[in-house]
This record gives C-alpha cells, structure tokens and sequence, in this order.
C-alpha cells in the first residue's frame, strides 16, 4: 500500500491510507466502466468527503507515462491506450485487386498529358471520367493534384507521383514511349493520320497556367461548390 | 418422517442427509443404523403410496444385502465383498459426494467474475484498416493508352489505298503487252514500264505471274525457265 | 519514461528504454482487451528477443498494491480490479440466472475429476444426469466436451474451459479450493474402491485414454446413436 500512499503527502498515516485506498477504488471502477465515468458516480465508493478531482488528478499523473492513460472526455474520465501506442490497436489488411480498364486509361492518358484536367481527360477518352476512378488512382498513390488551371472554372489539374515511376519501373516520366516507339512495339498502328502526336509528358514544376493548390483545397470542382451555394441561400 | 423423496437428488443424496442427521464425522458413522433409517424411510413412504423411483430400490436392496452380511458374517464367500467392505463403500461414496458439495460451496463463494472482479468494461477493439493494393503492369498502361487514342481517331480518315493489280488487270496487261508476237520475252522485261514503281512493283510481279498460269492453264501462253531464280520466258501459244 | 525504466536494472539505457517501451506495449494491449491474452499474442508487438514472461511479471509487480491488477489466467494475462474491493464493487449478475444445486454439484465434479465422462459424474452423484443440466454449463462457457474416452462406447470426457479459471478467479485448475486436502484423502477417485494413485484434475491436453473429438461430434451418446439408427432401419 505505501507505494500510492507514498505519492500523498499527509501528516496523519490514517488519512494516507484513505486517501490510497480511494485511489485504488476509483482506479477499479474507472477500469470497470463501460463508458467514461463522469466522477460523480464514484461517489457513493469513496469514503465521505473524499476530494474526487484531486483523487483523478493522482490518478492521470500516476499513469502519465505508461501504455494507458487516464483521459478526460467532456466531464467523465476514461482509460485510453496512450496515444503513441494506438498503432497496437490497428491493423491492416490489404488485398490485391487489378486496375479497372478505365482506370487503367485515366492513369495513361494522365500520365501522357500530365499536367492535364478531368474535361481534357474526358476530350480524349470520349467518356465522362468518375470521381471514384480518379480517387481509386490518387488512392494508389499514382496520381495527385498537381494545382489548377488559371482557366474559367479554374478546373484541378493531375499530374503523376514518384510512387507512379516506382510502380511502373521508369526512372523518369520521359522514359515513356513516344509515338514512333509506341508504333515500333505494334501498340499504335501505323497508319495514323499525320496530325496525330504522343505529348511528351512532364511531372514536375507547376506550368505557367497552372496555380498551386491551397493547402486546404480538397479538390472539389468550384462550379459546383457555387451552385450548391446558390442551392442553399 | 414426513420428508417427499421428491426433494432429494437421488438415493445417494438421501442417505447423506440421513447421515447428517447422525450429527458426527461421516468415518465415524453407524453404517447400520444409516441403512436401517433408510429401509424404513422407504417403507414409510411406500406405505403412503408414494411412488418411489427405482434408483431407490436398487439401493434399498443393496442395503438390506449390506445389512444382512454386517449382522451375518459370510467367511467362506471369497468372491463376494464382505460386509465390512461393503459399510466402507459406503462410507467412501458418501464422503466423496460431501466433499464434491463442499467444493461446490466453496466454488462458488469465490469471488466471481462480473459479480466481485471485473474486466475492462470498455474494451478497445481492434480497428481493421482495409487497403487495397492495386496492380497494373507498364505493358497494361501503355496499351490502354494505344487503344483509346486509335478509339478517338476520327471515323472519316481514310488511310491511302495501296495500288493493286487484280488477276483480270494483270491478265489484260499482259495480253495487251505480248501482243501477237511469238518469241520469248522475259515477264520481268515486258513488265518493266511497271516494275520501276516502288508502289506497285510487288503487286505486278504477283499478279502477273499468278495470270500467266492461268492463262497457261487455259492454253493462251507458254512460260518456260531454263534454270532455278533464272529469268522467266513467256511467248503467246500458237494457235494450231 | 524513468518511472517505468526505473525499476529495471540496467547497465545500458538502451536496454532500459528499450525495456521500459516493451513494457508499456505490453501494459496497453492487456489493458485495451477484455479477454485474457496469451504472451504470444503480444510478441509482434515487442522488441526482437524480448522476454515476454520477464515483462508480464513486472507489470504484475508493477499492479500489486492498485485498484486494477495483472493476474494469470491458465496461460493468458488479464486484468481485473483487484479481488479485495469486491465487497465494495460487488454487483448482482443480471444476466445469468443462478446455478442449480445440481448443476453446481456437477460442475464441481467436473472441475476436480476431469477429464470425467458423465457415467463417472452419476457415480458420484448416485443418480442420472440429465443432458439438460450439462447444456446450461456448457451455454455458460464454462465447461467443454474434451474428447472421447477410449473404452467401450466412446463415451464423451468433459472439462473445464479458460473461461471457467477466469469466471472463478483461478491461476490454473490445480487452484482448486481445497484440492490438495481433497487429493491427500483419495476422495478424487472416480474408481472403487480408492486408488493409491490419487488423479489430479486436468484441463489441458487429453490422456492417453482420449481421442479428440471430430469437428462435427455433438457430444451424442455413440450407443443412442446406434439404436436410434436400428430403429430407423
């Protein structure tokens, strides 16, 4: 008992034990508590006239530096596995999946007409691109928002990542096939009417129409942001 | 004795609460008198027209045995067990099954979980992060980006249409450039005005001598070559 | 940190940190886990080497004297408020009804005669037990079918479960109240008369007279099983 006793500082050895034993009491009914315990419920546990803030102030400072912590939520206390330990408590299952085709052609023609916008995407595909796709690509960690475009709209323009290059086993975005190459492999057929062209692509600084993104844009098309306000007022 | 036999569990369980009423140590007890108290027990109740299960039958006849070989020892029956071995039996079943209450009792006043100790009463679970890890090969990405630029290639382009000498275009060729003389030409000479134009050198040359064969077949030519990649010789057939 | 570090000896404060995280670890998924947790569950967890019993035996250490402590459950850790407050915490179960006299008494005979088949459990009882009052100890967790004994009619053997040693507060199956008194007066054998050789319970792997059970055996009597089986024919 003299280790909680030891930490009160107490004249009367009789009230160090109180004090200990209450310590341990509300400990026992925090551990026990199917949800925070708001301190007013240890009351009817604790011997009479017991200071039950300074008891859960003892209480925090004795666990401060171990695996649980005592918290506060609102105005009821509860254990918690420290914060630097909430690792232990996920885990991650991961599953390997194929790239959908069209997945697959937003990642390409991304990767080819970098930095390039969802509408430019959706020029060259001939369909409508949906969110989910793009955010399957960003989620892999391929694509990513490179900034946006000083254009009407001011539309999000995606670039690729390291992560892309890695994935794909290029040293640099440049190491993608040009046209002749793409035709030498059979990928392209060679007939292709003369205006046809492979861009070089180009992953890296902002262009000059190109605006950084603010570090809280999320992405969102601005269009339809101001509609959805106009729906509001 | 007014007790229902509906009360106990089993005869076992009647002759230990007999036997307490003795009120001394179970090792100690009259084994004779306990079996005694129990026949009339019984008795009592069948005399009541109580019905009595048979577990207590057995066991009431098991004790008049026992009884009959405490008061009338048998020395020469080696097989059977004598009475005295039978009273410890006896003894041993009912201290066994007293003690197995007695753990029971003392089981069950323990501090129990739920009731006296209790666990973590908000557990924290787990939490399952699901990530996909998602494949693609180089050769997957640039085909997809192959296939859809042709897809948008627009429907209207026509790629240039390659010369190509028909059979009937090379045969009339051919007949036009023989003409009616008789000696042997070589193909490739009379096809030369033909044959220096890249587009439709190979095209003439095939054309023309899958013509010749056909117009060998129908009797109109004669081919002839003298030695292997030699040149090769046509002349008109004479008419006979 | 020095307060965990400080009660480990070492030379090096590597070690000590080291140590002192492993503990914590150790501390926060015990503490974060409602049913008992094997060590090796942990392993992952912990630094490469670490000696896992070591770091349990100082947590416990560490809870001796708190209102929470680290208490062995067969061959997993929990913890659990400490026994001693249980005259103040103490809560009437509402969701279990309370045992029998009869199902109390067999468990107990389960408990200090397993692995025990139900022939054995009506010999000490002198009177049938009804497959009912087997089910309500199993539905409460706290006693399994173990095997089948190896004798005429494969009868089903049954034992107690981890749940059991934790419901009741046991460090293991020879913690049985009473045991070793019981054990010193022969009165744990299911034979007759007494065998000199007086049988400890066992809750753990099955005897050399025990088959496993398959995966798909109900735990029906074999000789039902049959006849049920000429009837049908």
């Amino acid at each position: 008992m003299d280790q909680n006793t030891g930490q009160v500082i107490d004249d009367d050895n009789d009230i160090g034990e109180i004090t200990g034993r209450n310590l341990r009491v509300l400990e026992a009914l925090l551990f026990a508590a199917k949800e925070p315990l708001h301190l007013e419920e240890a009351k009817p546990f604790l011997s009479d006239g017991a200071n039950i803030e300074d008891l859960a102030a003892q209480l925090s400072e004795k666990y401060k530096h171990s695996g649980v912590n005592l918290v506060k939520r609102g105005e009821a206390y509860a254990f918690r596995t420290a914060e630097d330990l909430g690792f232990l408590l996920r885990r991650e299952e991961t599953e390997r999946k194929p790239l959908s085709r069209a997945a697959l052609e937003i990642m390409a023609i991304i990767a080819y007409h970098q930095p390039v916008t969802r509408s430019e995407i959706e020029e060259v595909r001939g369909v409508a691109t949906s969110k989910g796709t793009l955010d399957v690509l960003m989620e892999a960690g391929w694509v990513r928002m490179r900034g946006r475009r000083r254009t009407p709209g001011r539309p999000v323009t995606y670039g690729t990542t390291p992560e892309f290059l890695d994935h794909f086993g290029l040293e640099a975005i440049t190491d993608l096939p040009g046209l002749n190459e793409l035709k030498g492999t059979g990928l392209l057929s060679a007939n292709l009417p003369p205006d046809f062209a492979v861009p070089a692509p180009n992953d890296g600084d902002l262009f000059d129409n190109e605006d950084p993104l603010d570090a809280d844009d999320d992405g969102d098309d601005l269009l339809t942001e101001l509609s959805q306000d106009d729906f509001d007022h | 004795m007014y007790v229902d036999v509906k009360g106990y569990e089993g005869p076992l369980d009647l002759l230990l609460d007999l036997a307490r009423k003795q009120k001394v140590d179970l090792a100690n007890i009259s084994v004779l008198a306990l079996a005694e108290q129990y026949l009339s027990f019984i008795d009592t109740i069948r005399e009541r027209r109580i019905e009595v299960a048979a577990d207590y039958l057995v066991m009431a006849a098991w004790l008049t045995f026992l009884k009959s070989r405490l008061m009338v020892p048998h020395e020469d029956d080696n097989d059977e067990p004598t009475g005295e071995e039978m009273a410890a039996l006896l003894q041993f079943r009912l201290k066994r099954l007293e003690a197995m209450r007695d753990a029971a009792e003392k089981l069950i006043n323990r501090p129990q979980l739920n009731r006296e100790i209790f666990a973590r009463g908000d557990p924290e679970s787990v939490v399952t992060d699901r990530k996909n890890i998602w494949e693609a090969t180089y050769f997957d990405l640039l085909r997809a980006y192959a296939v859809q630029r042709e897809r948008q290639i627009p429907a209207e382009y026509a790629p240039k249409s390659r010369t190509v000498w028909s059979l009937q275009d090379a045969e009339d060729i051919l007949r036009r450039l023989i003409g009616e003389g008789a000696d042997w030409v070589p193909l490739h000479a009379c096809l030369s005005q033909y044959l220096d134009l890249p587009e439709e050198r190979i095209t003439a040359l095939a054309s023309s001598f899958t013509a010749s064969l056909e117009m060998v077949r129908q009797g109109q030519l004669e081919l002839r070559q003298s030695k292997v990649f030699g040149p090769l010789m046509v002349r008109r057939k004479s008419v006979e």
